[in-house]
């Protein structure tokens, strides 16, 4: 079994913090895993929003790379970037004439046999059975488990969780010592892609996520996406200036969540890079 | 075509299947049937534009059929003709291979009969280009001039029967030509005895033929038989909106009804 | 060789005013195979029928042609009169002088000429016509209804009146079905118990029907006035014939923490336990899954209590064979519940609750003693929504169709809720307001406009916790989709009426069939509703689709009114013009290739698959095979089949083909 | 013309048509006497070879005829009736065969005039288009194709 | 394929998407749940069922309010309209359909000049360099959409956390990438 990584843009960049924790557990696990050679962006909402073609090119690509390469599965940290990967895989292994088109877009060959693993996944499949052992200083904390949109939706195309209410983060989250709160903004939409071009309906969107967290009394809001967590954590001045007020919880990586629990420093989980100071380890 | 013929040397070596369905050049460049069923020997396999005989009419040959899992070579037609099979019962699903060609020739990766279903569904599966405009040319002839046609055609028919064998639908073991109680079918071959024949195979066929033209193609004598399955097909998808072979569930339209099916002659 | 005669009839002078009846029996006299030929003034007369008889006898006929009235009127006479000169009565045709020719026609030469071809006809078809023997069945004049809700109490009451035997089976320990847990009805809001509960008694109490609680269907095999059935007496672990029904087993039973289905979950119940204080009938059963004698092997504190030591812990089911003649389902229907809906909590709120849940709630005798409070706390809610079309014209979550009732029974809730909390706020989500029905729209107009009940038009989006209250998210359509929030304390959503857990298994066993939502089928969507296509079988209420207590009423009495009818016979006799699939010798079996398509045409399911094994057991053909129970000779399938591998009795090809050569051509 | 008599067969069905034709003779209303019924359960039952029989036997015109759609006594035996009616009727023009010559229509039990006017119009129709000569000159021709072979 | 059939406006926006994305806006009743999940619809001029029922009408100026308007660019793709709608439209999938329609018209709602400029600056920077550089984007869309003043604050706490490089990345495949851009050009 070859496993590769698709980081993804922004893992190399505003979310080095993820990145970091990722590769952190990884290494603490023992876990190999081969970067897909020469990758590229997969295009995100701005492609799919404006050219539909594109939208399908380049997450071709990528995944063309890792079958040249004899990739059996690909972890793809970024669940925007899941999300484009296996949406694309599902829209080529249905059409085969779109596929042979897009084939010759991208001037490879692609067969569609890599597995694609959100990180939850590769966390259930990889780091959950030796998890226990390796526990130091269980997350004793109480979470807001927030998936985003990306990691459910579309449901019948990603087939992962169940779209409402999804509990596989609560469950890993529980193995690490934390109570996962019921927190019904799971699944609520933080404004995403329009970070920069919106930054007000973002201020509102991911303010009522924050808030709810809050409210319900977590110390933590725990995500799975770099997306969400630029939008709840580096955007925290934005949301705090629209709804007038100091929120302070802190947003967290179940990856970084992961690594302070076995004891990794918090700097080796990238925390030092947060907005938001993360005052609970 | 090498992908095909490394996707067939594959399907044979891991004993996927145990005969592959496809084309090879006879002697005189001729693309001829092949049955392949020695991975060493797929390499004689080819695929281009000489490649038009509908292979599936050879899914429901017992000789074809005891040598095991079945791999073809399949162009729209003959996919189609492998959906009938399956919906009338004559073709296990788990029992073929398909290997999907496309249009402007090239494998398509068809993992299952969903994704066949899938690409079935987005061509086009309306009559060949080539014979459209015949059949809109013939529409425009009078009723007398048509029945003059048919008659001067049908004359020359000496009821060999190679339209029926070389269609993948006319798979019965009794035909109704068979039977004499009563004679349905006059045996010997004449002008008005072949029309009845032609009507009767073309009206088992509406609904269910899928337009690969291997009726005309088969007759030795030249009737381009295949305009009268043809004209029902564009009168199928006319009335009811269906093509035939689009699904391995789909019922034929002279097997099923829709209440509000339009018609404007029954008063 | 082939003798027929050919009788032809003056029917007074409605026949032989315009038509030249010595001519016609004269050249007709002459065809080949005519044995015998001539002319009568009534055929039909008792003369007549005994010239037929003896022509019969005299000259060996070997078929029979009356030409006379249609044969829509007197072909069962003359057939029976072949049958007593010892001809198969189905070697017996008619030619329709009358009606299609004399009464239609002036008199002259053409119309003589129109009979003669009809007869010759006839006469041709009657030379391939064969001996059929009819298929006759006697009628067991015993009915059994399946199911004791409300349909299944007003079925067996009202066949059981017409003086035929009844037996009731129910699956649960009493009858009443759902309408026993309502509180009120709509749309004169009288009290459902109080109307059922006298019906119950009179069903345990008619001498006509036998009641089988605690019992299911086995299997059931047979034919229309024929049908034989096991039943599954589930063992209730108690003597019946001994029980008191005191009741102090149920008090003294030390496991007391099982929900009660009658609560809907909201109430517990013991181990040993009657369902409802009013049930029928009213003794206990013990729930074998719950008792802790079963579990673990020690209790027995019942059988120690029992005053008349009823108790009974070794008790098996029992297996009953009936001989029934006709059997009327009404099995009713369940509803879905709140942990269908992921976006309302998958039921991990406490307080949504559906709308059998707000029935008991809202009853009397209900676990709040028909107050309404919400089951976290217990709290009298002031702000309650109802959430209309929950699961019902849903496509994504599989059911498309509405669910008829929960218009009528969301209004009639919220107006409880109104009567029962003055105070509180009551609010409907809808889509569309169903209540066409007598009396129904004027019944939501009052929960609108004098109970103040607050219609939004829009469907819920979701449903959460929050501070112990529940938000509930949606827009009002009317509205430009605006966006409403209700911060409520209590939600109930009208969830969609599905088919009850095991009508698919009941179908199958029955042989009827249902829809794709697993809800019985009715033979004909207009003209019969009541039957279903296999003859015999009846529906009656909800198991067809959800409908209220009216409809559910009416049908059962129409079903009713079906199986009297039948029992009104004492033998019944059917046609044996069938269809059959032709079969040889192996290794040819059939002509038939088993596409199936005939399958599709066949209204009636009568084409089964017959398989033929080689010695080693390997299915080598598969066929079609027609069931001629079940076949009604439409001749569809006949038509249709491409190699001509089934034909119909009584209009073979051969027969229908002579037919056509016989009219064009005079022989 | 005016010597000219059609033949014309009719394939009724038994419960509508056939029980409509019944009512048309107790209501006593005349028509032509030259169509002769033959009766089949169900139109479903009904072969389109035997309309080609019919013309090949010297049948001027036919009649079909059945319940109207619902009325089914089979409940869909004429659903699948007029699937096949249709395709029948499509192949024949497309073939030059005349289809004026054939009438469909749905005539209820309760419809004996209905009955009476399908057939006298038809009978008119046929009248008008005369003999079907060429059909028959098709079916003679080939008579004497077989005789010559033998 | 037989939906098609039925429309009377053949060249109405429901027809063409119909035709381009498989979403059969007739399917619709008007439950308003997707309006009622949408995150953003209280933004939006036209919330999603509206949309649908400005679609069902075939009316030209209806499919004219649609394309320029401000909700198609409002839609962030969250997919909650789909995951709960009864009837199972998809709705994101005509939503770009939508968004491509209204560019290639022209019809482009000025409110959404921010919302494209930012994604035409998201592609460039992915064209040229095969990744996200994320500080050009940033500067690209700053010149595109002339809000200069924008995040000033965020940079430097962005690049004091390592979060932001000044060079950009660039992949070896980018003369490839060129090609793939330019081959889905239309």
């Amino acid at each position: 079994m070859k496993t590769g990584i698709y980081p993804g843009c922004s893992l190399t960049g505003s979310a080095r913090d993820y990145n970091e924790s990722v590769f952190a557990i990884a290494e603490a696990f023992g876990l190999e895993f081969i970067q897909i050679p020469d990758w590229n962006c997969c295009g995100a909402t701005a492609a799919h929003n404006l050219n539909k073609e594109l939208s399908l090119a380049l997450p071709a690509r990528i995944l063309a790379i890792a079958e040249k390469n004899g990739l059996d599965e690909i972890i793809v940290p970024c669940a925007a970037c899941y999300s484009r990967l296996v949406v694309t895989q599902h829209e080529l292994k249905k059409d085969p004439e779109l596929k042979n088109r897009i084939c010759e877009v991208i001037e490879m060959d692609y067969r569609g046999t890599s597995v694609i693993l959100n990180v939850i996944e590769w966390i259930d499949k990889y780091i959950v059975p030796k998890l226990e052992e390796k526990i130091v200083k269980p997350f004793n904390y109480k979470v807001a488990c927030y998936y985003g949109c990306l990691l459910v939706r579309p449901n019948k195309i990603l087939n992962y969780d169940r779209v409402e209410d999804p509990q596989t983060l609560d469950v890993v989250m529980s193995k690490l010592g934390a109570t996962a709160i019921d927190y019904p903004y799971k699944t609520e939409c933080c404004g995403a892609g329009l970070s920069i071009s919106r930054t007000d309906i973002v201020s509102k969107l991911s303010g009522k996520i924050i808030e709810d967290a809050e409210h319900r009394g977590a110390d933590a809001i725990v995500v799975a996406c770099p997306m969400c967590h630029s939008n709840l954590d580096m955007r925290r001045p934005d949301i705090n200036k629209y709804w007038d007020t100091e929120f302070k919880i802190p947003v967290i990586f179940v990856t970084q969540a992961i690594g302070l629990a076995i004891g990794l420093s918090p700097q080796k989980v990238g925390l030092r890079r947060h907005f938001v100071e993360v005052k609970i380890s | 075509m090498t992908s095909l013929i490394i996707r067939a040397k594959e399907l044979l070596e891991n004993k996927t299947v145990q005969v592959v369905i496809g084309y090879e050049a006879g002697p005189t460049g001729v693309a001829r049937p092949a049955f392949i069923t020695d991975p060493a020997k797929a390499e004689s396999l080819i695929y281009d534009e000489r490649c038009v005989q509908n292979l599936a009419v050879y899914l429901t040959k017992r000789e074809v059929k005891n040598i095991g899992k079945m791999a073809i070579v399949a162009t729209l037609p003959v996919m189609r003709s492998i959906m009938m099979l399956i919906s009338e019962q004559q073709l296990f699903a788990d029992n073929i291979v398909v290997l999907g060609i496309s249009a402007d020739g090239k494998l398509l990766d068809i993992a299952d009969n969903k994704v066949m279903q899938g690409y079935i569904e987005k061509s086009d599966l309306s009559n060949p280009e080539k014979y459209k405009g015949l059949l809109t040319e013939f529409n425009k002839l009078s009723p007398e001039e048509k029945f003059l046609y048919w008659q001067k055609e049908l004359s020359k028919c000496i009821k060999c029967y190679a339209c029926r064998q070389a269609c993948p639908m006319c798979y019965c073991t009794r035909c109704t030509v068979e039977v004499n109680q009563p004679q349905w079918i006059p045996v010997k071959a004449n002008t008005h005895g072949n029309m009845e024949w032609h009507i009767l195979r073309a009206m088992h066929l509406a609904g269910r033929c899928i337009s690969c033209g291997e009726c005309g193609r088969a007759c030795p004598v030249g009737i381009p038989c295949h305009l009268l399955t043809m004209h029902l097909t564009d009168q199928v998808y006319n009335y009811f909106k269906v093509y035939a072979g689009t699904s391995e569930k789909m019922s034929s339209v002279l097997s099923t009804y829709e209440p509000n099916d339009k018609e404007s002659f029954i008063i | 060789m082939a003798r027929i005669g050919v009788f032809i009839c003056h029917c007074g002078e409605n026949i032989s005013a315009t038509v030249d009846c010595g001519k016609v029996a004269e050249t007709i006299g002459k065809l080949k195979h005519v044995a015998y030929s001539t002319e009568y003034k009534y055929m039909c007369s008792d003369p007549g029928q005994t010239l037929i008889k003896d022509a019969i006898k005299e000259h060996k006929l070997t078929g029979v042609v009356v030409s006379a009235c249609s044969p829509r009127m007197h072909e069962p006479t003359f057939r029976k009169a072949c049958a007593e000169a010892g001809l198969n009565p189905f070697l017996c045709e008619m030619a329709n002088l009358r009606e299609h020719c004399s009464w239609v026609h002036e008199k002259n030469e053409l119309t003589t000429q129109k009979a003669i071809d009809i007869v010759r006809t006839q006469v041709e078809k009657v030379k391939l016509n064969s001996a059929l023997q009819p298929i006759k069945v006697p009628v067991t004049k015993t009915a059994m209804v399946i199911g004791g809700g409300i349909a299944g109490i007003q079925a067996a009451l009202d066949i059981a009146n017409t003086g035929h035997k009844v037996v009731m089976i129910e699956r649960s320990p009493s009858i009443g079905g759902h309408m026993s847990q309502l509180s009120e009805t709509f749309p004169t809001l009288d009290c459902s118990q109080c109307i059922l509960t006298p019906r119950m008694v009179e069903v345990a109490q008619h001498p006509n029907i036998t009641l089988y609680t605690y019992a299911e269907v086995e299997s059931v095999e047979g034919f229309i006035g024929n049908f034989k059935v096991k039943i599954r007496k589930k063992a209730k672990s108690l003597d019946e014939k001994i029980c008191t029904g005191c009741g102090l087993c149920t008090t003294k039973c030390p496991q007391k923490k099982i929900p009660n289905e009658f609560e809907q979950g909201m109430g517990m119940r013991p181990a040993i336990y009657v369902p409802f204080p009013q049930a029928v009938p009213n003794r206990p059963v013990i729930d074998k899954e719950h008792c802790t004698y079963y579990i673990k092997g020690k209790c027995k504190i019942c059988e120690v209590v029992c005053p008349t030591k009823a108790i009974r812990f070794d008790q098996p089911d029992e297996i009953l064979d009936l001989e029934i003649g006709a059997i009327v389902v009404a099995t009713g229907f369940d509803i879905k519940h709140a942990d269908f809906f992921p976006e309302y909590g998958y039921g991990k709120y406490k307080d949504i609750i559906d709308g059998l849940q707000f029935e008991r709630m809202a009853s009397a005798s209900g676990p709040t003693s028909g107050e309404i409070r919400r089951p976290s706390d217990g709290q009298v809610p002031k702000n309650i929504v109802f959430i209309a079309c929950a699961g019902s014209r849903d496509p994504a979550k599989g059911i498309a169709y509405c669910s008829k009732i929960c218009c009528m029974y969301t209004a009639k809730h919220a107006m409880l809720y109104k009567h029962k909390v003055h105070e509180g706020r009551a609010h409907v989500f809808y889509m569309d307001i169903r209540s066409g029905g007598k009396n129904y729209d004027e019944f939501v107009r009052r929960a609108i406009e004098e109970d103040h009940v607050n219609y939004i038009r829009g469907r819920v989006s979701t449903v959460f916790e929050r501070d112990g209250k529940l938000i509930v998210k949606g827009v009002d359509t009317l509205l430009g989709a605006q966006p409403v929030e209700i911060v409520a304390d209590m939600v109930v959503l009208a969830t969609a009426g599905v088919a009850n857990a095991g009508a698919e298994d009941l179908a199958q066993k029955l042989h009827v069939s249902y829809d794709q939502h697993k809800f019985f089928a009715e033979a004909h969507p207009k003209l019969k509703p009541v039957e279903t296509n296999t003859a015999g079988i009846f529906l009656a209420g909800a198991c067809q689709n959800p409908k209220d207590i009216p409809d559910a009423v009416s049908q059962a009495s129409g079903s009713a009114v079906k199986v009297a009818a039948l029992f009104s016979q004492d033998m019944l006799t059917r046609e044996p013009l069938v269809a059959v699939v032709n079969r040889y010798a192996p290794p040819m079996y059939s002509t038939c290739v088993g596409c199936f398509l005939c399958q599709s045409v066949c209204p009636y399911q009568a084409i089964e698959r017959e398989e033929f094994k080689n010695r080693e057991g390997k299915v080598v053909k598969t066929v079609a095979k027609i069931n001629e129970g079940l076949c009604q000779g439409c001749g569809t399938c006949v038509a249709l089949c491409r190699s001509k591998s089934i034909d119909l009795l009584g209009y073979s090809n051969n027969q229908v083909h002579a037919e056509v050569m016989a009219l064009l051509n005079e022989y | 013309m005016s010597d000219f008599e059609p033949k014309v067969v009719a394939f009724v069905c038994n419960w509508c048509t056939y029980a409509g034709a019944d009512l048309t003779g107790t209501s006593r209303i005349k028509y032509a006497s030259n169509v002769k019924i033959i009766r089949f359960p169900c139109t479903g039952r009904i072969d389109f070879m035997l309309l080609l029989k019919a013309f090949a036997n010297g049948a001027d015109g036919i009649i079909v005829s059945g319940c109207h759609p619902n009325d089914c006594h089979y409940t869909s035996g004429n659903f699948h009736a007029k699937r096949r009616w249709i395709m029948f009727k499509e192949l024949m023009d497309f073939m030059g065969v005349d289809m004026n010559r054939v009438t469909f229509s749905w005539v209820s039990a309760a419809e004996g005039a209905k009955w009476a006017d399908v057939v006298n119009t038809t009978v008119t129709k046929i009248r008008e288009l005369g003999p079907y000569v060429s059909y028959k000159e098709l079916v003679n021709k080939s008579v004497e194709e077989e005789v010559k072979n033998d | 394929m037989s939906h098609s059939e039925h429309h009377t406006e053949r060249n109405s926006l429901a027809y063409s998407i119909e035709k381009n994305v498989e979403v059969y806006t007739q399917k619709c009743y008007q439950c308003g749940k997707c309006s009622a999940g949408c995150p953003v619809a209280e933004d939006m001029d036209f919330p999603p069922s509206m949309i649908m029922r400005l679609l069902q009408t075939e009316d030209l100026a209806n499919d004219d309010k649609i394309l320029r308007s401000h909700s198609i660019w409002l839609c962030v793709t969250c997919e909650m309209c789909l995951s709960r709608c009864p009837m199972e439209i998809d709705i994101p999938s005509m939503m770009d359909y939508l968004r491509q329609r209204s560019r290639s018209e022209k019809k482009v709602n000025k409110k959404a000049k921010n919302i494209i400029a930012f994604h035409k600056a998201f592609l460039n920077s992915i064209k040229y360099t095969g990744r996200l550089f994320e500080l050009g984007l940033i500067l690209d869309y700053k010149r595109q959409s002339l809000n200069l003043m924008q995040d000033v604050a965020l940079a430097p706490k962005m690049i004091s956390r390592g979060k932001l490089h000044f060079i950009p990345f660039i992949i070896k495949g980018k003369n490839q990438m060129a090609r793939i851009f330019k081959k889905t050009s239309n």
